[in-house]
């Protein structure tokens, strides 16, 4: 009796924050090291900094999460990423709309492509990593005949590139955390509060008990294709409104970072385990990584390795600490 | 006579579970030596750590009057020791000659695999062992469950061993099979010397083959049995710790009750044909046969796995032309799969979403889940179908075998379900188990559920059905009710 | 006044990996030496904006005492240039310039002048015109298409002599080496054929020589790669387009630290487009070799 | 009876060429398609320009068919590409090394990176998406830092360039093929002709499976990657040969390119299942795409979509042709 109490507060906590803990641990002593390497690490100017990086990377991240553990992952994000900025940008540019209804046009433009993956991988269920490669390609095609290969730039203010991108509330605050903070919340009711996020986890976790249980599968997975895409479309308006440009090759290597940033953060490339706060903590670490590192002053050529190395560091004890978990 | 395998005080624990606590075993040249215990009590450990897949904390072992100590799989086959795992583990894609003679030295010619070899000493050893003719280069996966774990039989009697080891071998065999196989283990024991360990959980099976059984309980021993000392009622109690009372269905008359599902004349290519049935209101209602007879096909198809091409299923006057598992679903009807690893438990979902997951499918996406609700759920359908689970925040890889059969039920019943549909409802499960499904499935039908379920172990259905329908090379024979109902007919029916 | 204050100042390329940054960051450290200035050269390794944005943050976090960088877009680093230099730390464009950004000052010519000027170089080779292959390692980007757009434009103001066609082929040489040789098989009447940057560029150069085309098409690239230095060595390429990066890197770093240093206002340079040909091209070479061109 | 000796008959085409025959006849279809499109598409100069092509992707694809098929894949196999010519250059070019000697430590280098992989992968079991992500990371760093940034150009002449790269046999064959198709005989072998083959299939089917018969799975993943980075070392002599430069960023997204190649030869990411010749058909198919597109005159910036088409069509097919075959 004894025995098993222990057993269940262990347990407990390991539902509520267990996973993630790990995660959490490394994102501080990361910051640890860079404080002590460099003093500019902790300032508020640089938090912000961070946290600027992590919105954009982190809104399709937590996506991809969701998809991951759903047992599939989107290589085409990044071009979806390009297409709704491309998008866009030639309606306000070349066809005169104002930018609020492009954005919009953008936005279901990127939901579409999500559609398209979804439907292209869950009825012909070929595997998601040659699916979305392929879709890659053409829809980075779409995005360099729409544009020409030539960037756009939007030179009219409206206040939607202050909303996206450019506000700063409070003073100080970049208005893009506060889309990142609401899309967390959105992303971590949606996964961890919902009927639907339970069956998210089921059909990563088994699909075909899945199926027996009645859960339709296929829409599942089609859904987390779009939230993935629908994470890709916002984060592009965010990138749009910061920067006032598009280029059609924006965003290229975007997926792998989704992917690594959630990998880092506890979500099994199998399906069936992650969640949206270790891959919340995951991107903020990558961002962590590569900022602390230009403090360092680290030589250019080395600074990927940098972060390659840590991101190897970070899902070897990731690994490690949930094996000895699992298995208890 | 010099032991062959002898096992002392071998402990192991994974984690904070003690799966074996000072485990001794002995085994003899020609000697079959059954192991027992409930689900969970540590037989397949035992069985893994003996062939060198897995390590041990304490203990010691000698094989063949020597200390020994296997480093891996391979080291403990070297010495003579092939082991049949519970797993059935096969390589999918592979041909059934290659999964026969899988391993570190797989039969070559000039570093070449010599398939001609293989192929030709693979029709050998089926026609030996099992005296039937096969093709060696169907890929496996292709293959029954049946036919898998007899290549996976085959292969470990084909390895020239000292000592073989059986862990659950006839989980998904007919009858007759098992009566060749059991015939082949007598003659190799006899003609070449060979001791065998052999785990099941069928009672009968254990005392027609062992010449003693060992039995374990919680990782420990607590009891060894001679020949003569066999009785089921006391290895029954030796396994549970207490005396189990198996109960029959008391056949109730319920050809008045409305009638819950009709088959009319369904068919499905290549697996049965013109198959009608139907059955009443809180009747149990068997399907049998052999493997290979439809059996499997026609009750999942019942759940629309996949729907039958021709005729219609009739649930409670709705007509379904084509049943798919969402209308099914709606339609009250419950399914339990064959295969529970497979297809049943979700292996990184606590017991409480595991239990919860039907409810969870047929509410709306964007209904709030609130995990207590269903650690309520969870926590009533323990007490209610006696599920040892200390947590339902455990994950359900947590549970033994048979608690986890309990959580697949429990998963139905907290829905209420007007008919259930089991395939194989207790492969797998022990003894205790077993018959505490059949207490579960006898209240639900007392209580109005109609149960319709198939199963390979004749005995299990004659003790739990009202009637059974016989199938036979995919066609229905007959069905048996009443007095019709015995061990006789149903042989009969099952293999003219 | 203070004992000498070691200035540090930081060079942002928008892609550290490409090889064409490789002597911008050779002259801007040998300027910090020169001077005794800190130089740190960083950036993202692909071409990324807004990665590039973040680099330039993270050099204001630090409170640097001066930036020098490319802004391969017109508008992307308006704000952030803006933010540079209201904290005090001024901001020099190199080698790719956004005039709207409020920049001091920009050194170097730009891509699309460079285009223009392998325009001209091409109707000086093929008085006649004719049909011309345009070679490029990858679609869409920036700095590519800029010069691209220059070439073309000179090529249609020719009124029509020149027809010509892009092909892009992957930043695998192997791979560029092939498709350019097939797209050369495909229309026989091409008279010439030049890369807009140094993968196409050698690329153009093997298949020169591999089927002996020397003279019979014309063949010109980018930047001052040994490949194509020794194909104008050997005649097999007439020219090559260099835009003197050495020169953007060390004025930059220059201005900055006589801005600092004497409050000297900076002012735009133009660090020229020398195009390479056999005339001088043993020379470049050894500089080529000691990495100040 | 009947019914299953009809079945054995199908199933005994299968495992000699039924698999490939589907790519195969895909690959002459679209010989056919462009050969209509393009007069210049069928000429022997075109037809070993295509296999030149292939034989660079071709040595890396059919290897990582291999590592596929075991259950695993490597997405560093571009950047270990790079390390071999860096090292090799920067051997012969600040270090005196005569080519020979120089060439041979760039492949042990090559090999060692492979080890490492294989090492990290089979010892973690971390998932190898993740774990040869960030070991591109690093591998890249590694090329990018030893030479600095620069590519580095062979001015000598030996007989190494001729033999890995620049001979034409019997007047018009380019070397390169002669590697290829050694390369292809070799593996070929190697993967069907042998034991170690049978356990490579047996362990991407059924890792436990194989582990509980007795294969040390372990080590045959190990040697699955270092045969892969055999091949991109090999792949990368060659193309320094061929162009007499290298440079720290070559390679970059042939991983990718090679996984695909496999896959549309019919091999399939979850393991077990796969062919050489398949994926020899697969390269090939990918290198005519390419090339036929130049031919006809493609607009540059729609080519890689019409690849990521042929990809998803060839993928499908695939799909649907060995799903209709297994599941009768
Ligand atoms: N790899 C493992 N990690 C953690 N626990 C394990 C592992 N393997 C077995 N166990 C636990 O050890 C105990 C004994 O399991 P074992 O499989 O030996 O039982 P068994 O007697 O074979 O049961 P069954 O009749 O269901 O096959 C169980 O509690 C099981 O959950
Ligand atoms: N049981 C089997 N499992 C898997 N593959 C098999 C099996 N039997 C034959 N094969 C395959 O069928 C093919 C023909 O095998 P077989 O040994 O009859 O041919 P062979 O003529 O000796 O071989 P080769 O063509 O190399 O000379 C081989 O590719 C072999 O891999
Ligand atoms: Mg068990
Ligand atoms: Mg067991």
């Amino acid at each position: 009796m004894n025995k098993s109490a222990t057993k269940n507060q262990k347990n407990k906590s390991r539902i509520v924050l267990g996973r993630d803990i790990g995660v959490l641990i490394a994102a501080i002593l990361i910051a640890v090291f860079f404080t002590i390497a460099s003093p500019v690490f902790l300032t508020a100017y640089n938090f912000f900094n961070l946290l600027r990086q992590t919105a954009q990377l982190g809104i399709i991240a937590m996506a991809m999460t969701m998809l991951i553990i759903s047992g599939e992952f989107d290589l085409s994000v990044g071009a979806i990423y390009a297409v709704t900025g491309v998008v866009t940008g030639i309606l306000v540019k070349n066809m005169g709309f104002n930018i609020w209804p492009a954005a919009l046009i953008g936005f279901l433009t990127a939901l579409l492509l999500g559609f398209v993956n979804g439907t292209l991988i869950s009825t012909t269920k070929i595997n998601s990593f040659i699916g979305t490669l392929s879709t890659q390609m053409i829809f980075r095609g779409i995005a360099m005949v729409l544009s020409q290969g030539q960037p756009i730039s939007f030179l009219q203010s409206s206040i939607f590139f202050d909303a996206f991108g450019r506000a700063e509330l409070f003073g100080n605050i970049p208005v893009q955390i506060f889309w990142l903070l609401a899309w967390t919340l959105i992303s971590f009711y949606l996964l961890h509060r919902t009927s639907f996020g339970v069956k998210v986890f089921a059909t990563g976790d088994n699909r075909l008990a899945a199926d027996l249980s009645g859960i339709k599968t296929m829409s599942i997975k089609k859904t987390c294709f779009m939230i993935t895409s629908a994470a890709a479309g916002l984060s592009s308006l965010i990138s749009l409104a910061f920067l006032k440009t598009v280029t059609p090759t924006q965003g290229s290597g975007l997926e792998l970072e989704a992917i690594a940033a959630g990998v880092i953060g506890g979500t099994s490339m199998s399906g069936g385990v992650g969640s949206i706060l270790g891959t919340f903590i995951g991107t903020f670490i990558m961002a962590e990584v590569r900022t602390g590192l230009v403090l360092m002053g680290t030589d250019a050529y080395v600074q990927d390795a940098f972060v390659g190395l840590v991101i190897a560091l970070a899902v070897i004890i990731n690994v490690r600490f949930s094996i000895s978990k699992d298995r208890t | 006579m010099q032991s062959l395998l002898s096992v002392q005080n071998i402990s192991k624990h994974f984690g904070n579970i003690h799966a074996l606590r000072n485990v001794s075993l002995d085994i003899s040249p020609k000697e079959i030596i059954g192991l027992a215990g409930e689900n969970g009590a540590g037989k397949s450990t035992l069985v893994r750590i003996i062939c060198g897949a897995l390590s041990y904390d304490s203990g010691e072992m000698s094989y063949q009057g020597k200390p020994y100590k296997p480093h891996d799989v391979s080291n403990a086959e070297s010495l003579g020791i092939s082991v049949f795992h519970q797993e059935i583990p096969i390589c999918p894609h592979l041909s059934i000659a290659a999964n026969v003679f899988l391993g570190p030295m797989i039969p070559s010619q000039r570093g070449r695999p010599d398939w001609k070899l293989m192929n030709n000493r693979c029709i050998e050893l089926y026609r030996k062992f099992l005296d039937e003719d096969i093709d060696p280069t169907v890929p496996i996966g292709e293959c029954s469950a049946a036919e898998q774990q007899l290549a996976l039989l085959v292969r470990v009697l084909s390895r020239n061993a000292k000592l073989v080891i059986l862990d659950e071998p006839t989980t998904a065999l007919s009858a007759p099979e098992v009566e060749r196989l059991f015939d082949s283990i007598r003659r190799l024991k006899d003609e070449q010397g060979i001791g065998f360990i052999f785990v099941s959980h069928l009672l009968d099976e254990l005392m027609e083959l062992s010449d003693e059984i060992f039995v374990l309980r919680d990782g420990e021993n607590v009891g060894h049995l001679y020949k003569a000392e066999f009785s089921a009622k006391e290895l029954s109690r030796l396994i549970a710790g207490r005396s189990i009372d198996e109960r029959h269905r008391i056949a109730k008359d319920i050809s008045d009750a409305e009638i819950a599902l009709e088959a009319k004349s369904i068919s499905l290519s290549k697996s049965y044909e013109d198959i009608s049935f139907s059955v009443h209101k809180g009747e149990v209602f068997g399907i049998a046969g052999l493997q290979g007879s439809g059996r499997s096909e026609v009750i999942s198809s019942l759940f629309g796995l996949p729907p039958p091409d021709k005729g219609s299923v009739v649930i409670r006057g709705n007509d379904f032309g084509r049943i798919t598992i969402s209308r099914a679903i709606a339609a009250g009807v419950g399914y339990l799969p064959e295969d529970r690893k497979t297809k049943g438990i979700f292996p990184d979902l606590n017991i409480a979403k595991n239990i919860g997951i039907v409810s969870i499918s047929q509410s709306k996406d964007l209904t709030g889940y609130n995990e207590e609700d269903y650690i309520k759920v969870a926590n009533n359908m323990a007490t209610k179908l006696s599920i040892k689970i200390s947590n339902p925040r455990d994950y359900i890889s947590a549970l033994s075998g048979g608690n986890q059969q309990k959580a697949m039920l429990a998963r139905w019943l907290a829905l209420s379900p007007s008919i259930l549909v089991l395939n194989e409802p207790t492969r797998g499960v022990d003894i205790a188990a077993k018959a505490e499904i059949a207490k579960i499935i006898f209240d639900m039908a007392g209580a109005g559920c109609t149960i319709i379920m198939a199963s390979s172990e004749m005995e299990e259905l004659l003790i739990m059905c009202d009637r059974i329908l016989v199938m036979n090379r995919g066609r229905a024979k007959i069905i048996l009710e009443k007095e019709s109902l015995t061990k006789e007919n149903l042989f009969f029916y099952a293999m003219s | 006044a203070q004992a000498q204050k070691r200035y540090k100042f930081v060079v942002i390329t928008h892609a550290t990996a490409v090889p064409f940054f490789v002597p911008v960051r050779k002259g801007a450290e040998d300027a910090g030496k020169l001077i005794g200035a800190d130089v740190v050269y960083t950036g993202p390794t692909g071409f990324d904006i807004q990665q590039q944005v973040e680099f330039v943050k993270s050099a204001i976090a630090q409170k640097v005492d001066g930036i020098a960088m490319t802004m391969p877009d017109a508008n992307a680093f308006n704000a952030v240039v803006k933010e540079a230099m209201s904290k005090g730390i001024p901001v020099i464009a190199i080698n790719a310039d956004a005039p709207e950004s409020g920049r001091l000052a920009y050194i170097g010519q730009g891509n699309y002048e460079a285009g223009r000027s392998m325009g001209m170089q091409i109707v000086k080779l093929l008085p006649n015109g004719g049909d011309v292959l345009l070679t490029t390692h990858t679609a869409g980007a920036e700095n590519l298409e800029d010069r691209i757009r220059g070439i073309k434009d000179v090529l249609d103001a020719q009124g029509g002599k020149f027809k010509y066609r892009v092909v892009a082929t992957g930043t695998d040489m192997v791979r560029a080496v092939s498709l350019i040789s097939s797209a050369l098989q495909a229309n026989p009447n091409i008279k010439g054929m030049f890369g807009v940057e140094e993968v196409t560029g050698s690329a153009i150069a093997q298949i020169i020589e591999r089927d002996r085309l020397k003279g019979k098409v014309m063949a010109g690239g980018f930047d001052l790669v040994t490949d194509e230095l020794v194909a104008i060595q050997k005649g097999n390429m007439q020219f090559t387009i260099d835009q003197q990066p050495y020169l953007q890197g060390f004025q930059g770093v220059m201005e900055l630290y006589l801005l600092k240093k004497f409050n000297l206002t900076p002012c735009d340079i133009n660090t020229g487009i020398a195009p390479v040909t056999a005339e001088n091209v043993n020379e470049v070479m050894k500089l080529a070799a000691e990495g100040y061109r």
